[in-house]
């Protein structure tokens, strides 16, 4: 393809569209009125249909995080180890010997809710990726999952659906699955809880982001074809796409973990032959949120011409391309003159590799398809200007203290040993762990069952420690004491296994923030979780914010779950937690 | 020691089968692409590595037991050469007739990451002879479809001509027939072919081979193979 | 009684173990094919001889359980 | 050309899946339910239009790799 840089700078007076842009279609958008006014005078003149389609897809909470963003500032994210925090698709932190982790937590509560075994699979495949895009092999996987109430027919159903899910994914990719989390409330009735995190291993001096540089350099669409998988704005596209619009629709993805696996050695492959500068996942947002996040933090244009896009199906438009979010695909910029090499790479693998765009010096975000312009628009402002709020929210009221004296029971201490053990939240979770493969790779020195999971790096001796923990019912009855101990909690098990915590990534499940009281947890838990941070000198280096995550209107228990990584210098000196021996004191350490 | 371990596009243990014949046999395995016509010349010991090949879509090991390089396997196998096919090898190995019989879904129908306790029923073949018979092993398996079936027939000649190799077994060495990681007829684990020279196997004698992570009951099969192809 | 549930993809689904089967297929060197799509078949045998209550049950079935109708349909038939 | 082939486990082999479906749609109070068998469907689209060659095309494609004979059996059926 040839397409020739867009060298006039001014933007396109109006783009023609077929039905009109009326409040109604704004708001089925997600677009608050003041929001699509905002957008309106950023560029000057009615957007067209693909326009209004990307600027929701790019301004939406899970994009933009434009209801939590001030107070996720407010989280250490440095250290001397660091070496990318938040931002990216995911944290790198040094571990010594030139090599770097990388890591980060994504949430997939709703399309699991929707679909557990698909939702919960691509899930896993999404955080994967993440972490393959930034140069890492990806060496661990953990997952945290919340339930409702577990007498349920329908908790059991979504619990077996989604550890098969995550199983099936992370099985077949070929990453072991090595240590999470699972709980039951019947807050989570009707909206579960289900975040994947997974770890990546690479070299420090080798880590590959989303900035694009150069002018003129080929973007490649790589990976699965394109498909209507996930478009948004549902009832408009009933009017405006014909009846069958619900049976084009699908509003949750199939996961192919066997072309994330291919993806991941062709990528790892392509990035070795140093053909990559810049590189950026598909994800939520799919081809809009990656193209114009490499062009905004690049400092540059980018022109995407659709007809060079790879599609599974017939007579997409260029709403529905932009907006779909089909799995397994990634987006690059080459290398000047490697784009042969790169697509031979692609080929061996069987995977699409597509020349779908050049960066530009113009700095705006044009999109043409089938010779026409159905979008230009200015991709810093589309980027880095989306709306952000300091949403009111009311200062929590902490629970009173429960005295231990005030609780009256004629349990017997043994019955209660019994009661604790058969409880759901306690029994043993061997029944999911099973279904992982935790072993593949040949490096799990601790299995799930213990405190944290230890990964041997490479051949030794050092190891990573891996946990993900959280109390909700904490972070309920006092979110700020609530927020702190999970991050306490979290640095307990990483030393409990002789590990020495570096870093943290979060994933922060809470409810409609439009509330005060929800925003209020919010923004306690997250200045808890900032405040043990701090005093450990436990930075955040990546992390998710998923909320609106409501049960017939009422909220989740607010639960921000933290996953902690801790480094072990020589696994030989690591702990498990068995009794090793009979007759030895045991010591109880803390009040 | 030549050994090639076989990559097809969706294997995943690959690299965990050469750091044990790297670790444990001392050999540099050759990884050799599902697209080849043939096999680095003076192989003697082919393994088809555990993974999810072509996704295990369709059937497992169905798609990737019809590649190229299968042709080359098949070859080396009738010359006598050794053939060693872990978990989604096991898979291939069947499909592609180079073993009797089929792995269906587990008899639970779930996916099982678990150590179990192998029976060695003979310590005779090049992959046994470091261990003696009757031992009883530790090794993981990691699969979902891992239930060994055949007709009857098939299963009374196996047994007959003494060609099970593993056999999941409980703590007091009989046959664990009801809590077996997936149902297998006979607690079948691993079957050899006519002339002892193929080994398809569930469990993952690989991921049991350095005592740093556990177990070590996996080094036997790659110390006899280690034996048997220096001998030779 | 018997009768067949068939329950497939919605066309516009990803169909990943389609996908793979399609590409081996064109490899093996069978003729002709353009596109390969799975889905499942559940035989069932069902007590009574009245069709539409069995069909109602077999509906029934597939909502609950069989199929989940937001990436996959479902046809029920009946032998003759 | 639009053709079916379905793939079903031999009466002789033994389907897990078939009868946890079956205990499944039993407790969740689907009446009437005897038996379940599971098995696949896979919707082949052909080039040409020749009946009989697709055919060929299809027993083919099934004898290579859609079915295990050692314990499935097929089916080909054409779409009208
Ligand atoms: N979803 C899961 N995936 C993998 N391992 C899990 C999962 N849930 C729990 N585990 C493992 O089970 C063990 C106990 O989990 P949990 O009850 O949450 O323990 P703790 O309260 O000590 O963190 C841990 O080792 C954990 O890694």
């Amino acid at each position: 393809m040839t397409t020739p840089l867009n060298s006039d700078r001014t933007a396109v007076n109006s783009i023609p569209n077929t039905s009109r842009i009326t409040p109604e279609l704004v708001a089925e958008h997600g677009l608050k009125p003041e929001e699509y006014e905002h957008f309106v005078k950023l560029i000057g003149r009615e957007p067209s249909i693909t326009e209004l389609g990307i600027v929701s897809a790019m301004w939406n909470e899970h994009c933009s995080y434009k209801s939590s963003k001030v107070w996720l500032r407010t989280l250490p994210t440095k250290s001397p180890r660091v070496i990318q925090g938040p931002g990216e698709n995911a944290g790198v932190v040094d571990i010594g010997n030139g090599l770097a982790v990388v890591f980060k937590m994504e949430s997939h509560n709703h399309p699991s809710f929707i679909e557990p075994y698909q939702g919960a699979g691509t899930g896993v495949g999404g955080i994967l990726r993440d972490v393959f895009t930034m140069g890492a092999r990806p060496i661990a996987a953990l997952n945290f999952l919340r339930f409702g109430d577990c007498h349920n027919v329908k908790t059991r159903r979504l619990l077996a659906g989604v550890v098969a899910g995550i199983g099936g994914y992370g099985n077949s990719f070929g990453v072991p699955t090595v240590g999470g989390s699972v709980g039951f409330h019947k807050r989570y009735n009707g909206n579960i809880l289900v975040n994947a995190m997974a770890v990546g291993l690479a070299r420090a001096d080798e880590i590959f982001y989303a900035a694009a540089t150069g002018v003129g350099r080929a973007i490649v669409y790589l990976g699965s074809k394109t498909g209507r998988d996930g478009i948004h704005g549902a009832t408009m596209a009933s009017a405006e796409f014909g009846a069958d619009a619900e049976e084009k629709r699908p509003t949750v993805q199939v996961g192919d973990p066997f072309a994330e696996k291919l993806l991941l050695e062709a990528c790892l492959e392509i990035m070795k032959a140093g053909c990559v500068v810049a590189i950026q996942d598909m994800g939520a947002a799919g081809l809009t949120s990656s193209a114009v996040e490499m062009g905004a933090k690049g400092g540059l244009g980018v022109e995407l011409n659709l007809d060079a896009v790879p599609c599974r199906e017939t007579g997409m438009t260029a709403y529905e391309m932009m907006l779909s979010e089909s799995q397994e695909r990634m987006l690059m910029v080459i290398a000047d003159g490697k784009e042969d090499e790169a697509e031979a790479i692609f080929r061996k693998w069987g995977l699409d590799f597509a020349i779908v765009g050049r960066t530009t010096d113009t700095l705006r975000f044009v999109v043409k398809h089938n010779g026409v312009v159905e979008a230009d628009l200015p991709i810093k402002e589309l980027g880095d200007q989306a709306p952000e709020y300091r949403r009111p929210y009311e200062e929590p009221l902490p629970r009173p203290v429960v005295a231990p004296e005030d609780v009256r029971t004629n349990a017997s201490v043994a019955d209660a040993l019994e009661r604790l053990i058969a409880s759901p939240d306690l029994c043993s979770k061997r029944w999911v762990w099973e279904q992982y493969d935790h072993l593949i790779g040949g490096n799990t020195v601790q299995r799930p069952g213990g405190d944290a999971a230890v990964v041997r790096i490479e051949d030794g001796p050092k190891a990573l420690a891996l946990t993900t923990d959280v109390t909700p019912r904490y972070c309920e009855a006092d979110p700020f004491e609530g927020g702190k101990q999970a991050v306490a909690e979290a640095w307990r098990n990483l030393t409990a296994v002789g590990a020495t915590p570096i870093a943290v990534t979060d994933n922060l499940n809470f409810g409609n923030p439009e509330k005060p009281e929800i925003m209020g947890q919010f923004v306690a838990c997250v200045k808890g979780i900032g405040a043990a941070c701090e005093a450990l000198d436990f930075p955040v280096v990546s992390g998710n914010v998923s909320l609106y995550n409501e049960t017939n209107g009422k909220g989740i228990l607010p639960t921000p779950a933290i996953g902690g990584v801790g480094l072990i210098e020589d696994l030989h000196k690591s702990m498990t937690l068995a009794f090793k021996a009979a007759g030895e004191p045991v010591l109880l350490v803390g009040k | 020691m030549k050994p090639a371990v076989i990559l097809f596009p969706g294997s995943n243990r690959e690299q965990d089968a050469v750091r044990a014949l790297r670790l444990v046999a001392g050999a540099k395995p050759q990884v050799v692409w599902h697209a080849e016509h043939e096999l680095p010349p003076g192989t003697d010991l082919v393994v088809l590595p555990g993974g999810f090949s072509y996704g295990d879509y369709l059937r497992c090991g169905a798609i990737a037991a019809r590649a190229n390089i299968m042709e080359a396997v098949r070859a080396h196998a009738a010359r006598g050469g050794l053939v060693l096919g872990i978990c989604n090898g096991f898979q291939i190995l069947c499909e592609a007739g180079l073993l009797p019989g089929v792995l269906v879904r587990n008899a639970r129908l779930r996916f099982v990451c678990r150590e179990v306790l192998l029976r060695v029923e003979r310590a005779d073949t090049a992959f046994t002879k470091a261990y003696r018979k009757s031992d009883l092993i530790r090794i993981p398996v990691a699969h979902g479809e891992g239930n060994y079936t055949a007709d009857e027939t098939t299963i009374a000649r196996l047994e007959h001509d003494g060609r099970i190799a593993f056999r999941y077994a409980r703590r007091d060495g009989q046959i664990d027939q009801t809590d077996g990681p997936n149902g297998a007829i006979n607690g079948i684990a691993g079957i050899y072919s006519e002339k002892f020279n193929v080994l398809g196997m569930m469990p993952h004698p690989e991921n049991y081979i350095e005592p740093e992570i556990g177990p070590t009951d996996g080094r036997g099969l790659f110390e006899s193979l280690a034996g048997a192809l220096k001998a030779a | 009684m018997k009768a067949r549930v068939i329950v497939t993809l919605k066309s516009a689904v990803l169909d990943p173990q389609g996908k793979a089967i399609e590409g081996a297929l064109r490899s093996l060197g069978v003729a002709g094919v353009q596109s390969v799509r799975q889905g499942k078949v559940f035989d069932v045998e069902l007590a009574g001889n009245d069709r539409a209550s069995a069909e109602g049950a077999l509906k029934d079935a597939c909502d609950k359980l069989l199929a989940n109708t937001v990436i996959e349909t479902y046809k029920v038939e009946f032998a003759e």
